[in-house]
């Protein structure tokens, strides 16, 4: 291998989908399969420029369904492999995506979420966090950070090669057009230097010596008969994921550790309103907090509902019509809070617009 | 005597239950008898969680073990070769089979049924199924099976079943059984309701009380 | 299986794995033959160790274990795309798709298409049989005009439905220089075997997309016997279905 | 010190690569920053519009309600803003007499840098009916500065350096950037232009000179 693409330590300003392929590149990863779509498509148009450069390879393919089964096949062959997409393409990914989480095969793919469903609205929004938490015909078991921001996008698109090749489920990151298309500054870095060690990857085919004279042949599938076997191998990967859950959940509090008014729960790039709204509300006599997790699957619920138990309310802020806000009542479960909601489909949410719906609200 | 008898039908008809009420009772004859499941069709109800069950009442089953499809996905319609020789075993034989859109031609995948004497084809028809409703529809149906050497009246409607509706179904079926020039051999009648009915129905076929299974058999 | 048992098999080819076998394939099926082909072809090139062998789903992912092979079954249609992230990955591995017409030429087609455009260095072998075996035998995009299925129960209409795909003349068609298509059938097992060496080799050799369509049976669905199975094969099937090399590297395009 | 600012021009105006300049330097300065560039549908030939924040702190949600400068560089783009102009914003439109210079593939001055040739494509491909209405500036801003920026880029100047025009113009009012730091990013982007032809640097530092001449700092 050639140089290293990021050395020591920098401060840049860049796209959001700049950062995503970056950070690919300082992550190691060996190739990137992917199919274009805005707004995702400048994170292999970077790739596609500077990956040559330091030995990586990449696949444009027929569609998301290929890129995705691209993915796995690169992943099962031993590689860090990746992939972008986003709307429509990240509907696409689900039948991969399901077949990674079966077999678990640890994928990794960024999600710069657009707003729909629909063709042409590649904006932004936060509409894709049912499908990419919950989406195929499976159980979720994924694991999903929901970035804010380009430094989130940078240290984030890292660890997700990390946590999915350490636990192997497939991980995504799950950013939005803004962060996409936006430029900000951040500090891009060799993760070696911050003591962040890739996890090694292994393949699982193409083992090296003769199947079935050197070593047993490996024989990856899945397809099962009967119900009782499909059960044993998806309550396996349910333990799995319980055990690999407490490891893997984050998420930031701001203001939590007193009583509040409310306590604002917002995912992504909208918790930057919500921290900004923070001294809004000081200034009008209002104790407000804020919970952001960070993982959205697994979700740190024991933490929200810690920050919750102090609030006489919740405010749900999110750019989807409900979909964070399913994920919070699930995890607010049996708690005895009322939940107020701004929810703005497609649409970015300001700090302002959050201190008027508490201010609505009293 | 050897008995061979292949039970046909439409899905849902209750042919694997006839089929299998049918081997018990050769059974309790005293008879050697194997249970062959040839549905390849629709194989969504199927012998195969019976399986174990049936051997061990002394049935010899032939027919795919839940164990043996590891990893065979939907392998409903695979046949093995114990199927395809399932007309050389000793003894009576009962053939549970889907018909499919070829008919009587799926004997031919049986070594020897072109050739066996004693092979006897029943189609199993409920006109609580809509393929089968009317005698129109059952003569054409028969008809488009081909090959078939009597009927029997499996008319019902689940738990709903009453009396009435399985002899509605013995008219309707005896009619086409008329026009077709075939028999009836019987009209199978569930456990439940064998105290309301008598040695026959009221065309006269012969009753046959029916112990149910299948329930248990969704695969 | 018993050693002894083993010992009895005719010539299994080395790298079939005897654990698994008896296969699970119906008595007659065409997939038996196929894969022993395949087996064979394997052997002869001496690159057991090298290869990844994808299977689709449908009767081909019965052979999920079929070999003493790295192997790996995927969704329906998917092989190809899964052997192709493979190859890109890691090119000193010998990628095999192996799927059905469905596979190859209905729910994964782009994957096909696209691939014999790239010319991506894998070898896809396509198994015709008809119709959808697993399925208990629904009209597949190769089933035959008048072909009674459980979807074309009055035989398949080509004005509702179309005729069969010619899926090697349309690879042949995409696909460019360094790419090797045929088709074989298993009425003619030396044949067969002689297109998959090649296929092989071909990857091997860095050329291009390798594609071979196996003419094959399936009396279970079909309802035939022995005699009817092989006149299927060979006469009904052949009437549409030409057997031979539609691109071989190297070669002079015949126009 | 925190200012948000908003950016309209038709396609090919320049818009995106002011708010690039202006952005870039503002991170050279040390600031934070957020650019948004508008995307979509209107690359294709709609109204450009550019958003920009620069803060000392880090900045909140990269979307905001309400500007402190709104610059409009067409009628549309007028219509377009005016959602984003409230009793702070200080509006500032180019009221000049001529329209717009058309861009080409020729394009010699600064807009250039729009690489993608669909952003100078004819932008008038929707709304053409209300494209022709009368300009109507909005009624509740702060300040309303209109400035000839066309007739001076093409009378006094050269009709490509209409965007740098505009930029000094920005520059002055928000006082957010050293004019040193302006320059620097220009010479970043267009240095290798100017080597070939140093006229350029003058046209586009003069353009610059002019802009900031034509406002006060608003506060």
């Amino acid at each position: 291998m050639s140089e290293k693409p990021v050395k020591g330590e920098r401060r840049v300003f860049m796209t959001g989908n700049e950062v995503c392929a970056w950070a690919a590149l300082a992550a190691e990863a060996d190739i990137m399969y992917g199919y274009p779509i805005t707004p995702q498509t400048d994170i292999m148009q970077y790739w596609t420029r500077l990956g040559p450069k330091f030995g990586r390879k990449f696949l444009q393919t027929e569609d998301e369904i290929s890129a995705g089964f691209t993915t796995v096949g690169g992943v099962i062959a031993g590689k860090r492999a990746f992939s972008a997409t986003t709307g429509p393409g990240n509907t696409l990914f689900q039948e991969p995506m399901s077949m990674a989480e079966m077999m678990r095969i640890p994928t990794v793919v960024i999600i710069p979420q657009r707003g729909g469903p629909s063709t042409a609205t590649v904006i932004y929004s936060q509409q894709e966090v049912t499908m990419t938490t919950f989406g195929g015909n499976g159980e979720g078991f994924r694991i999903v950070y929901s970035t804010a921001g380009h430094q989130d996008l940078y240290d984030y698109t890292i660890k997700a090669f990390n946590t999915a090749w350490k636990y192997r489920f497939p991980t995504f990151v799950l950013g939005d057009g803004y962060q996409a298309k936006m430029r900000e500054p951040l500090t891009i870095y060799d993760p070696a230097e911050r003591g962040i060690k890739m996890v090694e990857t292994e393949p699982l085919v193409g083992l090296p010596g003769t199947p079935g004279v050197d070593r047993p042949a490996q024989y990856l599938r899945n397809t099962y008969n009967t119900e009782e076997e499909l059960y044993d191998v998806v309550m396996d990967i349910a333990k799995d994921y319980e055990k690999a859950a407490p490891e893997i959940i984050e998420w930031q509090d701001f203001d939590t550790d007193t009583e509040m008014d409310v306590l604002i729960l917002a995912h992504g790039v909208v918790s930057r309103s919500a921290q900004g709204a923070l001294p809004l509300l000081k200034d009008e006599g209002i104790r407000a907090g804020h919970f952001r997790p960070i993982t959205l699957r697994p979700m740190p619920e024991e933490q929200m509902r810690r920050a919750a138990a102090k609030a006489k309310r919740i405010l749900v802020v999110e750019s989807a019509y409900g979909q964070f806000l399913k994920l919070v009542k699930q995890s607010l479960y049996g708690m005895d809070k009322p939940i107020d909601t701004l929810l703005r489909p497609g649409v970015g949410v300001t700090a302002e617009e959050i201190v008027d719906r508490i201010k609505e609200g009293r | 005597m050897r008995v061979v008898e292949a039970f046909v039908g439409e899905y849902a008809s209750g042919k694997s239950e006839n089929a299998i009420n049918r081997s018990l009772e050769l059974l309790s004859q005293n008879q050697k008898v194997t249970l062959v499941d040839l549905d390849t069709v629709e194989p969504f109800y199927t012998l195969r969680p019976l399986k174990k069950a049936l051997q061990e009442m002394g049935l010899n089953v032939i027919a795919w073990s839940p164990e043996q499809t590891m990893g065979l996905g939907e392998a409903g319609s695979l046949l093995n070769p114990e199927m395809i020789w399932a007309l050389k075993n000793e003894g009576s034989i009962v053939l549970d089979i889907g018909y499919g859109v070829h008919g009587a031609k799926i004997f031919n995948l049986i070594e020897g049924a072109d050739t066996d004497p004693n092979l006897q084809v029943y189609a199993v028809v409920s006109i609580a199924r809509p393929m089968t409703a009317t005698k129109e529809d059952i003569v054409r149906y028969i008809k488009d099976l081909g090959n078939v050497d009597g009927l029997i009246n499996n008319t019902h409607l689940g738990s709903e079943t009453t009396p009435d509706v399985i002899e509605e179904g013995a008219w309707v079926i005896t009619e086409a059984a008329r026009e077709l020039g075939l028999p009836v051999m019987y009209t199978a009648v569930c456990q439940e309701l064998a105290d309301k009915f008598a040695n026959t129905d009221k065309m006269g076929n012969p009753i046959k009380i029916i112990r149910r299974f299948m329930p248990q058999a969704f695969w | 299986m018993t050693r002894e048992e083993i010992a009895l098999a005719p010539n299994m080819p080395k790298c079939w794995n005897p654990e698994t076998k008896p296969h699970k394939f119906c008595p007659g099926c065409g997939h038996g033959l196929a894969l022993k082909m395949l087996g064979e072809a394997i052997d002869e090139l001496g690159i057991q160790d090298k290869v990844v062998f994808g299977c689709d789903i449908g009767c081909s992912l019965l052979s999920w274990d079929f070999f003493n092979l790295d192997s790996v079954q995927t969704h329906h249609g998917r092989t190809t795309p899964v052997i192709t992230g493979i190859k890109r990955a890691r090119p000193e591995i010998i990628g095999i798709a192996y799927m059905g017409d469905g596979g190859g030429y209905a729910i994964g087609a782009q994957h096909l298409v696209n691939s014999a455009t790239r010319n991506e260095k894998v070898t896809a072998i396509l198994i015709n049989n008809t119709n959808y075996g697993m399925t208990g035998g629904q009209m597949a995009p190769t089933t035959l005009p008048g072909q009674k299925t459980e979807t074309t129960p009055y035989g398949r209409d080509p004005e509702e439905t179309g005729y069969p795909t010619l899926g090697p003349e349309m690879v042949a068609s995409i696909a460019r220089e360094g790419a090797y298509v045929a088709r074989g059938s298993i009425a003619n097992l030396r044949q067969l075997k002689k297109y998959l060496k090649k296929a092989i080799q071909n990857q091997i050799d860095g050329n291009g997309f390798s594609f071979v369509e196996v003419m094959s049976s399936c009396p279970t669905n079909w309802r035939t016997n022995a005699k009817e199975t092989w006149s299927f094969v060979e006469k009904d099937m052949a009437e549409y279905f030409h057997v031979g090399e539609f691109r071989v590297p190297g070669q002079k395009e015949e126009k | 010190m925190a200012i948000r600012i908003v950016l309209a021009g038709e396609g090919g105006q320049g818009v995106q690569v002011i708010a690039n300049i202006l952005a870039e330097s503002a991170n050279a300065e040390g600031k934070e920053v957020i650019y948004i560039p508008n995307f979509g549908v209107e690359q294709r030939g709609g109204v450009s519009i550019a958003f920009v924040q620069i803060d000392d702190k880090r900045i909140g949600s990269p979307k905001f309600p309400k500007a402190d400068i709104v610059v409009a560089l067409s009628n549309r783009a007028v219509n377009r803003t005016r959602q984003y102009v409230d009793k702070r914003t200080t509006f500032i439109y180019d009221n000049s007499l001529v329209a717009a210079a058309e861009i080409d593939e020729h394009a010699m001055g600064i807009q250039a840098v729009e690489a993608d040739p669909r952003s100078q494509r004819p932008t008038e491909l929707v709304d053409e009916g209300k494209v022709k209405d009368q300009v109507q500036l909005p009624d509740n801003a702060a300040n309303i500065i209109g400035i000839p920026a066309n007739d001076i880029a093409k009378n006094e100047l050269h009709p490509r350096v209409f965007n740098i025009i505009i930029l000094g113009t920005l520059l002055k009012a928000t006082a957010v950037v050293p004019l040193d730091r302006i320059k620097e990013a220009i010479e970043e982007k267009l240095g290798g232009k100017f080597e070939k032809n140093p006229e350029l640097r003058d046209l586009n530092y003069k353009a610059l000179d002019k802009g900031m001449s034509l406002v006060e700092r608003v506060d």
